[in-house]
């Protein structure tokens, strides 16, 4: 505590700017040690996720009031997914969630800085691929007339409610991909970071966090597949 | 029922002066006995004391859920309306008010009504959500867009009214307000017998022959669609097994929707007419199909 | 600069000087003025839209401003004055400054993100202005579908502006929810934080919980409104009620981020000013949580007439008188602990006086709402209008004034004159006062809201209200006006001019860059006072 | 930093879990489950979450903390769900009449 207080006070008078990501740096000014930081850090992302959970909450209680109210829509409108493009997306987030522990061990266990950024790298590719697929679905929809206000061909009775689905659809996994393409922008920036050597085993906070995040919009991912893709035959 | 909403309201308004008058005083004469003067210095140290914070809250709970149970009590008075109630449809829109009578008597941002007979509304809106709110009655009720609500009330006191919007609707929503005059019900006769337009029921009537609604819900059950007669008011059971009220809504919804709920042992061939009738004329179709229902016996 | 010349101290104010030094600061501290002007700010504007509003409502026609602009007034005083002055008032401001003084701590846990939630703040409020400039929102501060994707005003830029300043909200709160945690100094358990500790940690859970759906609500009516078809759209099937449930999902809740903060400060002004514990001490701060939990069990009560299920509303109810519970037990220990005090006058404790009024008044008008029978008639009325300001004016900004004025030496290093203060303390409760209570009685004579022109028999209590509104307004611009000379001309505080017991007093006021010279270690409980300690009470 | 490292074998094991189950929601849409296809879908997706906040999240290793604030949040969508929806599906509840 009585050290860090005479730490001397950088020109702009931001005491707390310091970086620290390597091993050999001090905390802040605000920590004790570095193993308070890291579970500091570490707990701000928890609260983080769970205010993210909130919003896609809003989200899947829009979807179960108007699912409430519509089954047979949404089971029409889910008949318009493509299960193989779903289900091939969920194995492949899977994966990339897999390439991030795998990232993080490497991180941990060994000095290696290339063995840790290929992991990196596989997951971001994964994303990517995952985004590519996403899109190609998205496409799809255009050109049946699946996507409300730009094309949109679907009539008939019911079809008012159908399109809410596609509503819903859209604002559900729009949300989603968006949230995977902030993941591979950090994703990208840790392999930058891993190959300039800023994680050490034990100075690995920047990375146990990003791997939260990207695990969370896995696990949302998992719960838009049978919600969106398995409603009914 | 202002006579009864006003019991409660005045029981909780001498509650909050006590409680106001006991809190207000202990401040003020504590604040007086125990200010800082040289031989009041330091002050005695209380912690606080268990069974005082059990009594405060477990009494003022007590209380409260008579209130709740009260005020639950009354709001469901509210919405059941008398079964002989006098039938009103209100159509809102920005920025006006419609009235249809069952006798054919149309108005608009003024509803008259007999004095001592109960009335009750079914509402719907246009455009936005409004609020029908007469404040003498003590009855206010939020108008929705594509759902009917209702609202009823039984007037005491002959008189003029007003009638005032609730909810924020637009540009000129404190100009949507009316007048709800109240006559005594020779009156009424009097002013509701000038009127020489079709009834909502028969009015109701032309378009179900007009809209072709006549070729499959026959009379005699003969056609692709269940016969009507009857219908408003019952229970009424789905291909899947589910069941529910005919009401207004469910009425609406078959017209609209006829998808959404297929009654058992039909098939789902209605056409939607989504887009084809306007409020006024879903309003008398449901009066044509409610007045199938009274020459049941 | 300094009217009296002192031994040079090091300050957080005086470590370094220049714009750039605090458009960059990271020192909670500094944020918290850069708060304090912003937010004041806003305040003007949100004052000056409700100044123009009481001007109109003189006379019962629409004859000043026209319905439309009218409509506008009302809109910009809502978003204004709830998402930019109530609700980041108390947290973003006295939060920032003192929460890691009362703990103890150097900073706040992420003091980047504290500094980035400051820019987004200013962002949200910068887009709202820019709506609120080009030609103004109508929809009024809740949005409520269909009409908010109808009306021909500004109601994207609008939306997205609460939406940004949303975001500073999460991250405040998130700040808030991990120092408490995390950066307590040694001997700081649970049971020893201070009350405001305790009602700011309540205060970010309602912030990180709830802010998100209203913030992915907004977004959608954005969207709906852009594209013409959408989610809450009727047309569709949509339900608009669903709109409902999500807005006062995070709204109703709001009522507590915004009064959960001032009844935290007045637990810390009224044991200074009685040199005495707070009376049931355990309870007030347990209560605080409470409320921020059964908080979110209520919503519902909003929506009484709007067409929900009977069941829906019973529920609803009788959560509604659950919460009251809490917020009962608070003013009873409030009041319980003036008992056998040392009782001073100063500014602040008379801002903490008038809070316990009004804000009983408030709540107790609350179980009128609550009531199901008498909600219908009363609700979207002046009734509503004057309960909900009892609440935020007569509650948040009673407290927020009062934590400023007790605060004000530690932030400053300076007093303000204090017969100035007093008075303006005085002159603001009785406005207060004259302003809101003949709204209670329009109300309940059925004088609607929102509305521009009204019937002639509702004049009389109107003009009171506006009356009472300029006695408010004149109330409200006196601490400006000897505040803000305080700054040079007023007295040195010293590091505890209130003889106070918190850990912010033991620190020089203003504090050093980096809040103790040594982190203190903690023994004893916060309001530790000497007296004749009565251990059954 | 004192959490303990997961060791590969366990990371790809759960990834081998987290693939079958994935192919067990999938092969249970094709059965004819009737009214409980979205409970079994759901239970999967639960399972699969589980895993992976256990494992790839490491909560199984974390403090009861972190555990609270998840369960915090999940309660606080409990809520939000539960009280939007009793007035959703309650909304034709007439009195005297069934739901």
């Amino acid at each position: 505590m009585a050290e860090s207080s005479l730490r001397p006070m950088n020109a702009l008078g931001d005491t707390h700017s310091v970086e620290t990501s390597g091993a050999h740096a001090a905390p802040d000014l605000q920590f004790e040690n570095l193993e308070q930081q890291h579970a500091t850090r570490v707990f701000g992302m928890w609260i983080f996720l769970v205010t993210e959970l909130m919003l896609f909450g809003a989200l899947f209680l829009m979807y179960t009031v108007y699912r409430a109210f519509y089954p047979a829509a949404f089971a029409e409108g889910s008949r318009h997914l493509d299960l193989a493009l779903g289900g091939i997306n969920t194995a492949v987030l899977i994966v990339s969630s897999l390439c991030i522990a795998l990232a993080i061990h490497a991180a941990r266990t060994s000095a290696k800085r290339s063995q840790l950024a290929l992991w990196l790298l596989a997951a971001a590719v994964l994303g990517i691929v995952f985004m590519v697929i996403k899109g190609y679905e998205y496409f799809l929809h255009y050109q049946n007339g699946e996507m409300p206000v730009f094309n949109w061909t679907l009539t008939g009775a019911g079809a008012g409610h159908v399109q809410l689905f596609f509503w819903l659809y859209f604002a559900m996994t729009g949300v989603h991909a968006i949230h995977l393409s902030i993941g591979i922008a950090l994703v990208g920036i840790m392999i930058l970071r891993a190959l300039l050597g800023n994680f050490k085993p034990n100075a690995y906070t920047p990375l146990e966090m990003t791997g939260l995040y990207w695990h969370f919009v896995d696990i949302i991912w998992i719960f838009l597949l049978p919600l969106l893709y398995l409603i009914a035959r | 029922m202002a006579s009864q909403v006003d019991m409660l309201f005045f029981t909780l308004l001498a509650m909050s002066v006590a409680v106001v008058v006991v809190i207000a005083g202990l401040i003020v004469y504590f604040g007086y006995k125990y200010r800082r003067r040289p031989e009041n210095l330091v002050a005695d140290q209380i912690q606080g004391s268990m069974r005082l914070e059990i009594a405060w809250s477990v009494i003022p709970l007590l209380i409260a859920m008579g209130i709740f149970v009260w005020g639950a009590r009354l709001y469901f008075e509210m919405a059941s309306p008398p079964a002989q109630a006098r039938d009103v449809y209100v159509v809102a829109k920005q920025w006006m008010w419609e009235f249809q009578h069952q006798d054919g008597m149309r108005e608009i941002n003024a509803l008259h009504v007999p004095l001592g007979e109960p009335v009750r509304l079914t509402m719907v809106s246009q455009d936005m959500i409004h609020s029908f709110f007469v404040p003498a009655f003590r009855v206010k009720q939020d108008v929705l867009p594509q759902r009917y609500t209702t609202a009823w009330f039984q007037a005491t006191q002959p008189g003029t009214y007003h009638l005032f919007c609730a909810e924020y609707c637009g540009t000129l929503h404190s100009g949507m307000v009316g007048d709800v005059v109240v006559m005594a019900p020779q009156d009424f006769q009097t002013w509701s017998s000038q009127g020489d337009a079709e009834t909502p029921a028969e009015a109701g009537e032309h378009l179900f022959a007009q809209f072709g609604c006549i070729n499959c819900h026959k009379a005699d059950n003969s056609g692709r669609g269940p016969a009507l007669a009857g219908v408003f008011g019952r229970t009424v059971t789905f291909a899947d097994g589910t069941t529910t009220v005919a009401d207004e809504n469910y009425i609406r919804e078959s017209i609209l929707n006829p998808d959404a709920h297929v009654v058992k042992g039909y098939e789902p061939i209605m056409p939607s007419f989504q887009g084809q009738l306007n409020e006024d004329q879903l309003l008398q179709l449901l009066a044509y199909i409610k007045s199938l229902g009274a020459k049941q016996p | 600069m300094s009217a009296i010349t002192l031994p040079r101290q090091d300050t957080y104010l005086n470590i370094n000087y220049g714009i750039r030094s605090w458009l960059l600061t990271t020192d909670h501290k500094r944020i918290a003025i850069l708060y304090l002007v912003s937010i004041t700010l806003m305040f003007v504007i949100g004052g000056a839209a409700a100044t123009m509003m009481r001007i109109e409502l003189f006379t019962p026609a629409s004859d000043l401003v026209d319905a439309a602009t009218y409509n506008k007034l009302f809109t910009m005083h809502g978003i204004v004055m709830i998402f930019f002055f109530l609700v980041p008032s108390i947290p973003a401001i006295l939060g920032n400054f003192i929460l890691p003084l009362m703990l103890g701590a150097r900073d706040l846990a992420f003091p980047r993100i504290n500094l980035l939630s400051w820019y987004i703040y200013m962002l949200g409020a910068g887009v709202t202005l820019w709506a609120l400039i080009a030609g103004g929102v109508d929809t009024g501060w809740t949005f409520y579908t269909p009409y908010s994707t109808a009306s021909p005003t500004h109601v994207v830029a609008a939306t997205v502006g609460v939406f940004i300043a949303g975001f500073s909200s999460i991250l405040t709160g998130l700040n808030f929810i991990v120092t408490t945690h995390k950066l307590r100094a040694p001997g700081m358990t649970w049971f020893r934080l201070p009350l405001f500790v305790w009602s700011l940690y309540a205060t970010s859970l309602i912030l990180v919980l709830a802010t998100p759906v209203l913030a992915i609500t907004l977004v959608l009516v954005a969207v709906e409104r852009l594209f013409h078809v959408g989610i809450f759209d009727p047309a569709l099937g949509g339900d608009p009620l669903l709109y409902q449930h999500l807005f006062w999902f995070y709204s109703h809740p709001a009522v507590y981020i915004m009064v959960l903060p001032a009844m935290g400060v007045v637990s810390e002004i009224i044991p200074t000013f009685a040199h005495k514990g707070l009376f049931g001490y355990k309870v007030v701060a347990i209560s605080s949580i409470a409320i921020a939990v059964l908080g979110f069990l209520v919503w519902g009560h909003h929506m009484f007439v709007s067409g929900m299920s009977l069941h829906a509303a019973l529920m609803f109810s009788a959560f509604s008188y659950l919460v009251a519970i809490p917020s009962a037990i608070k003013v009873f220990n409030w009041t319980s602990s003036l008992y056998k005090g040392s009782i001073s006058y100063d500014t602040p404790m008379l801002y903490a006086l008038g809070f316990i009024g009004l804000f009983t008044i408030g709540g107790l008008t609350g179980l009128y709402l609550a009531a199901l029978g008498v909600n219908v008639h009363v609700t979207d009325t002046y009734f509503i209008v004057a309960h909900f300001h009892y609440i935020m004016v007569g509650g948040s900004v009673m407290g927020y004034f009062g934590g400023l004025h007790y605060w004000w030496p530690k932030m400053t290093g300076r007093m303000y004159p204090e017969k100035w203060g007093r008075a303006a303390a005085i002159i603001i409760f009785i406005g207060f006062n004259a302003t809101f209570f003949p709204q209670f009685i329009l109300g309940f004579e059925g004088m609607p809201r929102r509305y521009a022109a009204y019937p002639p028999e509702f004049q009389f209590l109107n003009m009171l209200s506006s009356l009472g509104a300029v006695l408010l307004g004149i109330g409200y611009i006196l601490p400006a006006l000897y505040l803000i000379p305080s700054l040079w001309f007023g007295k040195q505080a010293g590091p505890n001019p209130w003889d106070a017991t918190g850990l912010e007093w033991k620190t020089s006021s203003p504090p050093p860059a980096n809040n103790f010279e040594k982190i203190p270690v903690v023994t004893t409980g916060p309001y530790h006072y000497p007296g004749k300690q009565d251990k059954v009470g | 930093m004192s959490e303990p490292i997961i060791p590969t074998r366990t990371l790809f094991i759960v990834c081998g879990a987290l693939l079958l189950l994935t192919a067990l929601t999938i092969g249970a849409y094709f059965m004819d489950l009737g009214i409980l296809h979205t409970p079994v879908a759901l239970a999967i997706a639960g399972a699969k979450a589980v895993l992976i906040l256990l494992f790839f999240m490491h909560l199984r290793y974390s403090s009861g903390l972190t555990r609270i604030v998840l369960l915090a949040g999940l309660l606080w969508l409990g809520i939000l769900i539960l009280g939007t929806m009793d007035d959703a599906l309650t909304r034709g509840w007439v009195l005297g009449t069934a739901p």
